[in-house]
């Protein structure tokens, strides 16, 4: 199978959603001469013509706006934030239009849209360029959230997303764009909502999704070493999330750690360990710990931002404390 | 001959002007009944003096145009082809409502007749008509996409980012300012940093004018040109309509008091567009005084149809409340 | 001691504090000619005129900047929400410049501000209006958010709200406006961060805040007519939160319910939770239960709308379900 | 006697105009150098080839005036007056930087100088600006606050709503549009549906001027005109400034190639600010080619004492982490 980058999965997710159908379209700042502020549009423009790959001013309040009204007559539009820190600009339109238009209407106008763009700290943007929204989003009824891993997610949740009717986020990073995986050139689909289990074990659960599957499975190697055998679960989607596959885990390991990149107050990891206690209260021998990234504003300084950010030696202490070793 | 044919065709065409703006007004005043009885709730946003605006400018639309509106849009959606039974029955919250019973008031919505809503934040809306202004482009169509708006929403960030790009890309979209002197309690001088809404137009590259919104036919001229621009040129339009609203801004709003005078309101009900209509038709002897009563009593007889139809209408099931979430379709 | 509502609970805090500092000004739609939406700022403008109870247009993005800007050089502005849910418009600067100005700028600009305004459902009013926005803003490092649930609270925490130097977030709610209680005329406030057991029990506690506090003393009320004793928390404060008070209240019951109005998926409940599960893993007699709002966008309809909110009977139901009964 | 002072001391400025300028440009090529030895990380945008426009309005500020800009504020935070070691040193994310090592590139911020950043949401800071008048005008201070931006930020609702305040309350603001052609890769004719941005200013009753950005002087001429109007009726100015970027949108960016040809750079580049500036000196012998390599030998121990000083600084200590998330006063 070839083996391509996160960056290019998209864009071959893109491309080939764009000649399927000719209702997608992408809209957003520097998708089209530029390429994208990241790459992952490149050559659209050229091959798609400018009534497809939509160069935007900066607006992201109004042309989010203009996605959703071209959503509620049919097109298919591919909102990209530069980041989504932007679209905090925007969110009005995601949430009090995009997530609610089907409901308020009575179903009458359900919304294909994807919102899609890097999330998370890159490295020393400091603290407005460098925020995890999974949360946020994850907490709005209406909308679909997912935090493709790697390559192969990407492509296949992407697609996934640019097809499903309703509103998609998609939360890429900026980290993960120059990661390589595998990445099948044909045609295929990751269904929204189904966790995978990216690796097996039975001493203690990871559950965690995007960006941070890759520190799980960094952590999971080093404590292999040790003969701990870690179970990782990557999300993939989190909302709606595989409550199923957290608590098939959890009921084989007893043990669980969350691990995401974001905030701790009211984060991902806060509902996953509620579904855990309530589902697995009886299989627990010892309380769930939480990975995230320290409770601040993202400084710019190298070494502070590193030690605010979640990594592998925090994933590590914490499965050693929940396997009281 | 011609000419006795073109005024026939003209006396119909003001009767069916009049005939939509006393529907709404009735129906309005309908509404405000089973609001003050307690069978609509929430919020509830009344049209009534600003009639001659959707009339004048949605008599002019093909069925295969879009409107898209703020709260106040019952006189708009009953205009623009909605039945007022599906509107009275939507305030009423039951399930034969235009949407279910999920909206209410602020969110009538029908795609039946291509309209887009009825939404509650202000300003919102208008990115999303440019959104449809940019979707008729995108398949090459010649539609026009209406977008009316509150003087105040013209404030707002959303107002700008999208005439913005509908006149850097020239957009099919004619923007109306329903221009009524008020947000809310507050008068627009005290908002807007112009007075003239509509030349805010002049900085987007957009064409802009502004009209006497108490005549339907003044506002029906300028509205044709506006459609004809977006309809030929994907050319966008400002189009500011002054009016005025008769009822406080809400159901939980006094008609005047704190932020207008009592005198004031009457001064411009006395430029009530119907009135100005009848008095008109009936100068020119286009419409008889028992034309008036058969017209009102057929609306009364429709107004009454549509109560009926809501009363006896269920309340949404306690399924419906986990529906419409998220549809089950791909493509 | 005076019986006085909510709303003139919220006034005299406003009228007091601007009569002890003249950098304290009020800022938002119609708080001035028309003395506020929900007549929260009755008379203010007469006693303190244009430049300190300002009207402004409808741009909660700008104007919330402008309190901002002006905070950045030593005024004390009150920005008030018409609701909640338009604040969405403004987020960005709630978010990305009044939380983080002080960190961004090395602990130069302190953000003596408060963002206040109604938050939550009320009747009726559907999908756009109707939102609880807890759980977002307690996401954020750099805020503070208070949700007082009774009229004496609502004054106190006003108070500090305004002397504190720090951003902090008021969430009221038009359903406790008319409601009345016992408030001082004098002088007083009630520290941020400190929860309040409003009633003592030793079988269960209910942990709650804001506007549902109303809503778990009765619960409590009802479940004391069949002997069952109720500890209900009143966080008050929900960033900081007081955790202390939390698992004070779950050692000494063994059984928690988390009753809060906004939706489920990251809620301030699934914090509230996380903290429980983590400091009373050994106490807990069962997992914790939650009480939320249904996961949908509020419906208009009258049935289905009072359906989907949390209430005395899904709380009793919790309840009883977390003891076993 | 009273014209030779007059023309020693234009001489003077002058002279203080080009070291500003030359400083600025010296500091930002020595900020690349950093940033490619990886001393400097994340977004870094240079200022170089606008250097006129910071220079040019800057200097006619008093001290308790106010400053607020973009994410390109190097430029303009040392004209203000912060120490190019405190600059340099968060540049390199250290604890003597002016942010304690916390901001970077984007966010410089010195209270002791009224620079109130620094800020990297594009728009954001516009409204702040706009609150900074208010405040000023709340006290009756006669302060101005300049608030530099690019053009693409024109476009942006923040604007619009600042603007519309500034024009209705009457605010002490200059508004700086940088229009330095583009924002980012998007030329502004693809991003504005008008060419002449300043006149945005006039549908919110604000003054505006367009000025060439490439001459000190005539940014000085406009802006003190601005600065004057704003300290004296509280009156708000809307100044476009036509400039150039020499360099890319950040460090990540070819300074052309994708979306401007090598061409049309160079042709910018002949009418570099400082060059011209200089050969307008050395025409009308107000500088001679000593006096240029003194400056330029000052400046370059300036840099260099800059770059000194930041490599010793230390990184912020761990528990710098988790300061200044809150103050732990209250009033
Ligand atoms: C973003 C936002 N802010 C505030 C409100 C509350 N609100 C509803 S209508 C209204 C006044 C709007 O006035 P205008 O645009 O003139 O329309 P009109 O009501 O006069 O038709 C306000 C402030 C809102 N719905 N949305
Ligand atoms: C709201 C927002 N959207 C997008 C960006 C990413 N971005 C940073 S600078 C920039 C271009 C701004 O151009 P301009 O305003 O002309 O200023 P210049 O960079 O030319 O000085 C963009 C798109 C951002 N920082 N904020
Ligand atoms: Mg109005
Ligand atoms: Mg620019």
């Amino acid at each position: 199978m070839p083996i391509i980058t996160y960056r290019d999965a998209l864009n071959q997710a893109l491309r080939e959603e764009m000649h399927r159908d000719d209702r997608v379209f992408l809209m957003g700042e520097e998708v089209g001469v530029y390429n994208g502020a990241y790459k992952v549009s490149k050559g659209l423009l050229e091959e798609f013509g400018e009534m497809r790959v939509v160069d935007t001013p900066i607006t992201e309040l109004g042309f989010t706006g203009v996605g959703v009204g071209s959503a509620m007559v049919g097109l298919r539009p591919v909102i990209e934030f530069m980041t989504w820190n932007f679209a905090l600009l925007a969110i009005d339109q995601i949430v009090n239009a995009a997530a609610k238009m089907l409901y308020m209407s009575g179903g009458q106008f359900p919304m294909p849209m994807v919102f899609r763009g890097p999330n998370g700290a890159a490295l020393q943007l400091s603290a407005q360029h460098s925020q995890a929204w999974e949360s946020w989003l994850a907490h709005i009824p209406g909308l679909k959230v997912v935090t493709p891993g790697t390559p192969y997610d990407a492509k296949g949740l992407l697609k996934s997303a640019i097809r499903d009717d309703n509103p998609v986020i998609v939360l890429e990073a900026e980290m993960l764009y120059n990661t390589k995986g595998e990445v099948p050139d044909e045609d295929y689909v990751i269904p929204l909502g189904k966790a995978e289990l990216k690796r097996e074990g039975d001493h203690c659960s990871i559950i965690t999704s995007g960006k941070m599957a890759l520190v799980a499975m960094q952590a999971a190697d080093q404590m292999a070493k040790e003969g701990i055998r870690i179970d990782v679960v990557d999300l993939r989607t989190i909302r709606p999330m595989d409550v199923d596959a957290i608590t098939a885990s959890v009921r084989k390991t007893n043990r669980a750690v969350v691990l995401e990149e974001g905030w701790e107050v009211c984060g991902i990891g806060a509902q996953v360990v509620d579904y855990i206690q309530r589902d697995c209260f009886d299989h627990l021998d010892a309380p769930v710990l939480r990975v995230h990234q320290a409770d601040v504003p993202m400084p710019y300084a190298k070494a502070i931002e590193k030690a605010a950010k979640p990594d592998v030696a925090k994933t590590i202490a914490a499965v050693n404390k929940v396997m009281y070793r | 001959m011609a000419s006795k044919k073109k005024s026939d065709a003209d006396a119909a065409l003001h009767k069916e002007l009049l005939h939509s703006m006393i529907l709404q007004r009735r129906f309005e005043e309908k509404v405000a009944e089973a609001y003050a009885l307690g069978k609509i709730g929430g919020f509830c946003h009344l049209y009534i003096g600003q009639e001659a605006v959707s009339t004048g400018i949605l008599s002019l639309l093909r069925d295969d145009d879009y409107v898209l509106t703020t709260y106040r849009d019952h006189g708009q959606a009953i205009v623009r082809g909605m039945s007022p039974r599906s509107v009275m029955a939507e305030l009423f919250g039951r399930i034969d409502g235009c949407s279910r019973g999920k909206g209410g008031s602020m969110h009538l919505f029908d795609r039946h007749v291509n309209f887009l809503g009825g939404h509650g934040i202000v300003g919102a809306h208008v990115p999303m008509a440019t959104g449809v202004g940019f979707a008729i482009k995108y398949r090459g169509g010649d539609q026009v996409c209406i977008c009316f708006m509150g003087e105040a929403a013209v404030n707002n960030g959303a107002f700008h980012e999208s005439l913005n790009m509908a006149g850097l890309w020239r957009l099919p979209v004619v923007y109306v300012i329903e221009n009524n002197r008020y947000g809310m309690g507050t008068a627009v001088d005290r908002a807007s940093s112009i007075k003239d809404m509509y030349k805010r137009g002049d900085t987007y590259s957009i064409a802009n004018a502004v009209v006497d919104g108490q005549d339907v036919f003044a506002v029906r001229d300028a509205a044709q040109e506006a459609i004809d621009r977006a309809r030929k040129d994907y050319a966008p339009t400002l189009l500011e309509v002054r009016t005025y609203r008769f009822m406080g801004h809400s159901m939980s709003d006094a008609a005047s008091g704190t932020y207008r005078t009592k005198d004031e309101l009457e001064e411009y009900r006395k430029r009530d567009p119907i009135t100005l209509l009848e008095r008109r038709m009936l100068a020119d002897k286009t419409l008889s005084k028992s034309d008036v009563a058969g017209m009102e009593a057929e609306i009364a007889a429709t107004v009454q149809d549509s109560w009926d139809f809501a009363e006896n209408s269920p309340e949404p099931p306690l399924e419906a409340l986990y529906e419409d979430v998220y549809v089950e379709t791909t493509t």
